[in-house]
């Protein structure tokens, strides 16, 4: 059924970006700065602890200053020549092959860079508060910038391999902030786990970049995309699979998905940048990116809508079940990434809505993140939902931006997810009918897990510990708070005549005819109707009821399956982990026994041998003159038999 | 029948053999003319300068031989007939006339047993009886043993020049008698001695009954005691061939039996343990060398021509004594015994060597062949394993030397110096590269190779492997094993002893860095006059 | 013909060693190998007439005379180890073994 | 070109480490004079070795080349020579000596021998270790891959762990083993050498021009192929390095697995590769099967393993998969990514093992569940030792990425199953590592952890110019490849191959 996808644009644009001019310092800024942070802080040791989050902070903000600079310039810019590109140095060559190190900078890059140095400095300035209490407060800053440096990395690479370094540097500083607080034991598994699984992803990356080097001698964007419509499509299928497999670990999609939900072990302005507002759209990023592949390889872009949409419904179960805060959103997240995905594998249809609903997500989950650490901050860490109840007197402030962020995931009209998410909708219903339900199902659902989040933080019944006294955050808490709330709102002003379409299509393609098959008024109306329900169901089912401080055990199957998470991890344990480890136990064995066993028992085998062959020389003359007689008829013998 | 004719010798030729002889007379008119007191003085200046002259003689004869010339007549054959002096005769002489002075050397050697010899006070004089003990008080020794020493010299002297099978088995006896003596005159453990010269005899007899026997096979075959007429017979004959094959395998039993080849092998860890460790020495370098060649001789000269023939007999015995040798090595825990069963698995690398045997044709003048490959082994291996046996004299508790292995734990610390230099050689046996032992390997596996034997250098190359981890077991019991208080410390032997050991090791590490000249040379002057 | 006398000879000589290998007393075994020295003689002189040369019959006599010298030698050690131990057995002389 | 560079380059730490065995101790006992000379040459060293580098102009061909007949019989010379691969396993060679003997500065204190000894050993093992990358000559190269055993075995033996003795000794037994099956090769090539020429000769430069026909060509290749896979080490022959590295001090292993195991795929390109370039061909299907079972093998070993330097060990065996799989798969990225692989493991795995001997030193135990919560006591020998752990798992920024990705797409090139099978392998690399790391450095400190002091400016010292490579050539390894290159081309060239044509975009890519 997913096949009936169809290929919309025969010519996908070719990325022919043109000499940086002017802007190759700001480019190279944008880049260095963070870098310069992450440098200085982690090699200066103890000697940056007192400044350390004021040096992290400049240098994530004076990145963001760069990037609007950029961005201005390239607005000046005629749409067709905006993409530019700095060539650094070759980074390696081997044969005909040879990878350059450059930036590209075109519109698919500019709004990342202002998405990630926006809301990275944002949350660096939250940091700031939040980490204030940690003696370790000078690494975390070192973290975070190292993060900002790879995530620019990754979205300003001109080539894969270069996308492949920042790739992996955002995989590194994920791997280091979620096991920021490393002497818990949970925090050291999640990190090592995020990574594992992201590696498994990296198989993909690692044997794409390997197909895309056999099948076309470079990886540069520019090159491929030029020369991608001469491979045959099974090729391009190959590479674009790989690249899903790629995007399914970095965006936790199904089945790489398991990861994320630990994740949230980090403190939580690393669960808002990193799990929520950056790094896990990579995925996204990665797929549109590749739009000229994707766009010639319609089988392998079935596979990317068929993931995106299981994610989005997985996600969305997840999130109705779990009782901790951090792990609702994340499920939130799994689910909304799985939109985007979603809307990037309908093609050029898709890829615009998909930026834009990663834009507006970007800025409503950051804000609901970093809310939830504030409610975290005003009840002694605490994340079970359960605990809490009627915060919304105590936080107004986070309350009401926190508000904001709701409204705008639930798609509450005029909010930009509502905007962003209804344009996925249509896509899907536009392309396959079958798509397009499950994605108003999914929307009707994050109505109702949003509302029960809600409902169990800010209203219904306080649940405190005794000891606990909900308060306010403090101001450099909440001032990113308010930003990203009233960012969450304004989002949608992106779609304003169609403005994000526009400005992406010379990178991601231009759809000249979509009829789609329901008026896109009807099927916004639907869209609200259906979350309305799901909004309505929550009130009843926890508004109206008393929340037990303990989660309840006799749930149906459908909540336990939820809970945990689809068993995945069981799953995982289960076929992969238990029996690799029963393996591995094995082949240690094998290793003493068989193949160190076959040559220290050859040793044994010699010395035995010199044990017995010694007793013959049994010191008696008479047997060493036998021994001497049979010497001479061996010689004999072998003398006459092989003469006579 | 025939006149016999007026024996012509060229005396110049044999001269220093006959110099080695005619010194050993004149030790034994000492012997009898001269006080106790004198003798030991006078019997090592004999010969001394015996020795030495000759080999001064020997290079004389050798600079005759204009080794530079690349005429194939290299050499002559004297004394009519029985003797061949040529390239191999005379660097094999220099060689056993080296050994013969390093082995006087260790022979004359005083200090380690308190001012006496290492060789029994009065052989006539039971162990443990109070005659024993007086000889010792008084300080008896046997200077007789320095006569019997070059006896063995002058027999190793013409037995690898022997052309004719009769001054062959004469040559083989006149060097086996005096070493069945020196086995038995040891001063500590004289059980132990006299069972070694016991065994050694018994044995050395019965195998030269076979030799002998072999040898008039062969002669009723060629009707010729002679290489050359051999040689004839054998490339021209069509008579039956069981005549020849039982005499040559008799009489390769016999030389087998003096290098130490498996089956024939028996005797060697008996009595090279046993032995004065000084005569061990001695055997172990000159009589592996004079058999050595010999065997090369009579293989080459008198039966070369079905060399293909007689090859799978080798084959087998090399292979035998290559594993065997380094098999039962492995199992060894007396030092000199292992030393024994080391040179019995370097006889059978030596065989290998042998089997680089090619048609004349083949070989050309700067190939490295099976003659120029076993003269360069037998060089090396007569260098370490005389100054390998030469130390094993120093390691000593209070009842002599201390040749077990777990008296030799700890050494490294004890004498890092002579543990150092003893592990060298052991590497330089085991064949480790920049040794003398790794570029005898080399020489013998690239004539075997260049003959087409590639299996038996496979073969070869797979027990090296083995005899490493007998040579490595003692480095590791010197250097890594504990030592509890054993009573065990290294003697400080005079400049005679040291000196031995000194050159022993130069020469193993000179032929492991620059092995070029002697190899140079010896494929020049390594063919055998026919 | 000779053929007679190179039978009795290999006779001899195999009597010789099977006399070395089963025989415990040193001197008979001693014995057993002059044995085989006088069958190589035996066998030695046929040949000579054979080849209708000399010199067989010449080594016969060297064969005799290193014969002779090998028991001038042999008794000495065998007398020595008969002192030593009290017996001429060659089994009882196995003290060095493996 | 009058100066004999090389045979300077050679001597200097050999006669450096026979004055450092002599040099006296100072009257406190202490051999801090004998030391501090090691030090300074190993120093000197590694000047004259960039002065070389420096001077090295990359043309493919070997430069200031040096040769001098040594036994004419044999056809052995005294040739040395670098081309761009030997020279950067030299520098290699001379980078990391100094920096082993700055960490391993009080390794050599509870040996057998005295200090003294464990220094000179190790000068003398990186000047025969220099032998072996500069011989142009087989007989010559044979003589040195031989003679490095000896150092190596008595700094094993004499200095580590409780079980040394007999880890040394199945290391050497192993190594010989192999040096005597390859004797068997090189005893060959005189031989085929003499019959076909006339002349027997070992100059590279003369055999690469010989045509040994087939069958004689493959039994030769496999006589060298066995001992480099012993020496690499590859699955089956692999288990002495894990014994070996578990009892060596650190700065042993690091010359063991980064030097001297260099020499097992140093000689498979100049060896198997230029000398016998059919049956390289031939064997290409099995050896690249082997390299995969030891990339996948070695991985998961490492996975189980439950003392920190098995496991480095183990995860050499993985890498030295890739890089014989890099060298097999007989294309220029392969072969490139092989080259730059086996310099790039050289550092990182000395880092590895280095900062871990910091760890292993302070705790006295090397078993992985002995320690945990490191982190919070020693912050900086943990973030080294993470930085060393994820250049081991090649991550990207960090020099091995870059030759592990050459080696995978190059593989890819040849079979895309090939790289298919290996690539599991980062994954198992991430469970390594960062599962070491977790059960380390995670968690509460322990007994035995708390109070554990971090590291020291020396530690530090000795280590930094480790890792600063590791990050320099991670993003930049251009210096390298163009060192590395044109050998490339030129082995290429010998076994008469070219690189498959990208499948579109007919015309040059730039």
């Amino acid at each position: 059924m997913l096949n009936s996808l169809s290929v919309l644009s025969s010519q996908s644009p070719v990325v022919a970006p043109q000499g940086a001019g002017d802007m190759t310092i700001p480019l190279i800024l944008v880049l260095a700065l963070p870098a310069a942070g992450a440098a200085i802080l982690l090699l200066g040791g103890r000697r940056t602890d007192r400044f350390g989050h004021l040096v992290g902070t400049a240098a994530a903000l004076g990145s963001f200053v760069c990037a609007l600079v950029l961005f201005f310039n390239l607005l000046g810019q005629p749409a067709d020549s905006r993409a530019i590109q700095v060539d650094l140095w070759t980074w390696f060559s081997a044969g005909r092959w040879q990878v350059e190190l450059g930036l590209l900078y075109d519109q698919l890059s500019a709004l990342f860079l202002l998405l990630i140095t926006g809301v990275g400095s944002l949350i660096h300035v939250y940091s700031i508060g939040y980490m204030a209490h940690d003696d370790r407060r000078r690494r975390f800053f070192a973290y975070l910038n190292l993060f900002v440096a790879a995530m620019l990395m990754l979205v300003l690479a001109s080539d894969f391999v270069g996308l492949f370094l920042g790739w992996e540097g955002v995989g590194l500083a994920s791997y280091l902030l979620i096991g920021f607080w490393q002497h818990k034991p949970t925090a050291a598994a999640a990190q090592k786990k995020a990574f594992v699984i992201n590696r498994v992803g990296d198989i993909g990356l690692s044997l794409g970049i390997s197909l895309i080097l056999a099948t076309f001698g470079t990886t540069s964007f520019a090159q491929v995309s030029e020369l991608a419509h001469e491979a045959n499509t099974g090729v391009l299928t190959a590479i674009g699979l790989l690249l899903l497999l790629a995007a399914c670990g970095k965006s936790a999609q199904f089945p790489l998905q398991t990861w994320l939900l630990d994740a949230m072990e980090g403190p939580t302005p690393v669960s808002a940048l990193i799990h929520a507002a950056t790094m896990v759209t990579a995925g996204v990023y990665l797929i549109v990116r590749s739009n000229f592949i994707f766009d010639l390889a319609p089988d392998a872009r079935s596979a990317v809508v068929a993931v995106g949409t299981i994610t989005l419904l997985m996600g969305a179960a997840i999130g109705c079940a779990k009782d901790d805060i951090k792990k609702v959103l994340a499920g939130s997240t799994m689910s909304q990434i799985g939109y985007m995905i979603m809307a990037s594998g309908l093609g050029t249809v898709g890829y615009a809505f998909a930026i834009f609903h990663l834009l507006t997500h970007g800025f409503f989950k950051a804000n609901m993140f970093l809310g939830a650490g504030s409610v975290m901050h005003g009840t002694n860490d605490d994340v079970d939902m359960r605990h809490y109840g009627a915060l919304r007197k105590a936080m107004p402030v986070t309350f009401l931006t926190f508000a904001m962020g709701y409204l705008a995931i639930i798609g509450f009209p005029g909010f930009s997810g509502f905007w962003s998410k209804d344009k996925i909708i249509e896509a899907a219903l536009g392309e396959n009918l079958l798509v397009g339900i499950c994605a108003i199902i999914g929307a009707a659902v994050t109505g109702f897990y949003m509302t029960r989040l809600m409902l169990m933080t800010f209203f219904t019944k306080p649940r405190w510990e005794e000891d606990v006294h909900p308060h306010e955050s403090p101001k450099v808490m909440t001032v990113p708070l308010i930003v990203l709330a009233a960012l969450s709102v304004l989002g949608g002003l992106l779609l304003i005549n169609d403005w994000i379409v526009k400005f992406l299509a010379p990178v991601v393609g231009e759809v000249h005819e979509h009829h789609p098959p329901i008026p896109a008024v009807a099927v916004s109306v639907i869209a609200v109707l259906v979350v309305a329900v799901g909004v309505a169901l929550a009130w009843f089912l926890v508004g109206k009821k008393d929340v037990p401080r303990e989660a309840p055990e006799d749930v149906s199957p459908f909540v336990t399956l939820a809970r945990n998470e689809f068993f995945a991890d069981a799953f995982n344990d289960e076929v992969i982990a238990q029996p690799g480890l029963k393996m591995i136990k094995g082949l240690h064995a094998f290793d003493d026994g068989v193949v160190d066993g076959a040559v220290m028992g050859g040793a044994s085998a010699v010395g035995g041998l010199a044990e017995v062959s010694r007793k013959l020389q049994n010191g008696f003359v008479r047997s060493y003159a036998l021994s001497l007689v049979g010497g001479a008829v061996l010689v004999l013998l072998a003398l006459l038999v092989v003469n006579l | 029948m025939n006149t016999i004719p007026t024996p012509q010798i060229d005396y110049f030729q044999v001269a220093p053999m006959l110099i080695v002889l005619g010194a050993a007379v004149i030790g034994v008119l000492a012997e009898a003319i001269l006080p106790r007191r004198q003798r030991y003085l006078a019997q090592v200046a004999i010969s001394f300068v015996g020795l030495l002259s000759a080999l001064v003689m020997a290079v004389f004869v050798f600079k005759r031989l204009d080794p530079n010339s690349l005429s194939p007549k290299r050499g002559q054959v004297v004394a009519m007939g029985s003797l061949a002096i040529d390239g191999p005769t005379l660097f094999t002489w220099a060689l056993v006339l080296i050994f013969g002075l390093l082995a006087l050397m260790i022979f004359a050697e005083r200090h380690l047993e308190g001012g006496v010899l290492a060789f029994a006070g009065q052989a006539a004089a039971m162990p443990g009886t109070e005659a024993e003990r007086e000889a010792s008080s008084r300080g008896l020794e046997h200077t007789e043993v320095f006569p019997l020493l070059l006896f063995a010299v002058g027999g190793m002297m013409m037995f690898p020049a022997s052309t004719d099978m009769l001054a062959l088995f004469v040559a083989l006896e006149v060097f086996s008698l005096p070493l069945y003596l020196l086995c038995g005159l040891a001063r500590r453990r004289r059980l132990l001695s006299q069972e070694a010269a016991l065994k050694y005899f018994l044995l050395g007899a019965f195998s030269s009954a076979f030799f002998v026997y072999g040898i008039s096979l062969v002669y009723g075959f060629a009707g010729s005691m002679s290489y050359a007429g051999i040689a004839q017979a054998v490339a021209g004959s069509s008579d039956s061939k069981v005549l020849l094959y039982g005499g040559l395998g008799l009489m390769v039993a016999g030389l087998l039996f003096k290098v130490g080849a498996v089956p024939f092998h028996n005797w060697t860890p008996d009595v090279y343990q046993g032995a004065p460790t000084a005569v061990t020495a001695f055997m172990a370098a000159g009589t592996k060398v004079a058999a050595f060649v010999a065997l090369l001789r009579l293989m080459y000269v008198a039966f070369g021509a079905i060399h293909v023939n007689w090859a799978p007999m080798i084959w087998i015995v090399a292979i035998l004594t290559m594993v065997i040798g380094s098999v039962v090595a492995v199992a060894q825990t007396d030092v000199k015994r292992l030393l024994a069963y080391s040179s019995v698995a370097h006889a059978g690398f030596i065989l290998v060597g042998l089997l680089g045997i090619r048609a004349l044709g083949e070989v050309g003048p700067q190939d490295a062949d099976g003659v120029t490959a076993v003269l360069f082994y037998l060089t090396t291996y007569g260098f370490m394993t005389l100054a390998a046996f030469t130390i094993v004299t120093l390691v000593r508790d209070a009842n002599g030397e201390a040749t077990s292995m777990k008296h030799w734990a700890g050494l490294g610390k004890k004498s890092p110096l002579l543990a150092g230099v003893f592990a060298f050689l052991l590497l330089a046996m085991a064949g480790l590269p920049l040794t003398s032992g790794f570029t005898g390997k080399w020489v013998v596996f690239a004539a075997a190779m260049s003959a087409g034997a590639w299996p038996l250098v496979v073969v070869a190359v797979l027990i090296s492997v083995v005899a490493l981890v007998f040579y490595i077991r003692i480095i590791v019991v010197m250097f890594f094993a504990d030592s509890e208080d054993n009573g065990v410390s290294v003697a400080i032997p005079s400049p005679l002893t040291s000196t031995v050991i000194m050159i022993g090791t130069a020469v193993t590490l000179a032929l492991g860095l620059i092995p070029g000249p002697l190899l140079d040379l010896l494929s020049r002057v390594g063919v055998f006059i026919r | 013909m000779t053929t007679p006398f190179i039978a009795l000879s290999a006779i001899l000589f195999s009597i010789g060693a099977i006399g070395v290998l089963i025989r415990r007393n040193a001197i008979v075994v001693f014995m057993c190998v002059e044995l085989m020295l006088n069958a190589t003689n035996l066998s030695l002189i046929t040949f000579a007439r054979t080849n209708g040369n000399l010199e067989g019959q010449v080594a016969a006599f060297f064969v005799m005379v290193v014969a002779a010298a090998e028991v001038v030698v042999g008794l000495a050690i065998i007398m020595t180890i008969f002192r030593t131990r009290r017996s001429a057995s060659v089994d009882d002389a196995s003290l060095l073994k493996y | 070109m009058s100066l004999p560079w090389l045979t300077i380059l050679f001597l200097l730490p050999l006669l450096g480490g026979l004055v450092v065995a002599i040099l006296p101790n100072r009257q406190d006992g202490s051999a801090e004079t004998a030391k501090r000379a090691a030090l300074l040459v190993s120093l000197l060293t590694l000047v004259l070795a960039i002065v070389i580098a420096v001077r090295f102009q990359a043309d493919g061909g070997y430069q200031f080349t040096e040769e001098t007949m040594w036994i004419r019989l044999f056809g052995a010379h005294y040739a040395l020579g670098v081309d761009g691969l030997g020279l950067s396993l030299v520098v290699l060679t001379a980078i990391l000596t100094p920096v082993v003997i700055l960490a391993g500065w009080n390794d050599g204190a509870n040996g057998r021998f005295g200090e003294r000894a464990f220094f000179a050993w190790l000068l003398i093992l990186e000047a025969l270790s220099l032998g072996v990358f500069m011989a142009t000559d087989v007989f010559l190269f044979y003589v040195f891959f031989e003679a490095t055993l000896i150092p190596v075995y008595f700094l094993v033996s004499g200095f580590g762990g409780p079980d040394r003795v007999k880890a040394a000794l199945k290391f050497l037994i192993y190594s010989l083993a192999g040096g005597l099956i390859m004797l068997a090769g090189v005893v060959a090539l005189y031989w085929q050498s003499a019959k076909i020429t006339g002349t027997p000769t070992y100059l590279l430069s003369d055999l690469a021009n010989i045509d040994f026909g087939t069958s004689v060509g493959r039994w030769m290749f496999v006589a060298f192929f066995i001992a480099f896979a012993i020496k690499a080490p590859m699955f089956p022959v692999h288990t002495w390095l894990p014994d070996t590295t578990e009892q060596a001090t650190p700065g042993t292993s690091v010359m063991l697995v980064s030097v001297l195991d260099k020499i097992g795929t140093f000689g498979m390109i100049r060896f198997c590769l230029e000398l016998f370039p059919e049956a390289s061909r031939w064997a290409t299907p099995v050896v690249v099967v082997l390299a995969i079972i030891s990339i996948l093998y070695g991985a998961l070993m490492a996975i189980g393993s439950k003392d920190i330097m098995r496991l480095i060990a183990y995860t050499s065996v993985s890498h030295f998969g890739f890089i014989v799989m890099g060298i097999f798969v007989m294309n220029s990225q392969g072969l490139s990514g092989a080259n730059l692989y086996m310099f790039n493991h050289g550092l990182s795995t000395a880092a590895l093992f280095l900062v871990a001997g910091y760890l292993i030193s302070r705790r006295g135990s090397a078993l992985i569940a002995s320690f945990g919560g490191v982190e919070k006591v020693a912050p900086i020998l943990a973030g080294l030792f993470l930085v060393a752990g994820l250049s081991s798992l090649s991550l990207p920024g960090l020099a091995p990425f870059v030759s592990e990705m050459l080696v995978i797409a190059g593989s890819f090139v040849w079979s895309p199953w090939a790289a298919a099978f290996a690539i599991p392998a980062i994954v198992l690399a991430a469970i390594y590592i960062l599962w070491m790391y977790q059960r380390v450095m995670t968690g509460e400190p322990g007994e035995g952890v708390i109070g554990m002091p971090d590291l020291n400016i020396r530690e530090i010292a000795a280590v930094a110019p480790l890792f600063l490579l590791i990050v320099v050539l991670g993003f930049f390894p251009k210096p390298l490849q163009d060192v590395l290159n044109p050998s490339v081309d030129h082995t290429m060239s010998e076994v008469h191959l070219q690189d498959p044509p990208a499948k579109v975009g007919g015309e040059e890519v730039k």
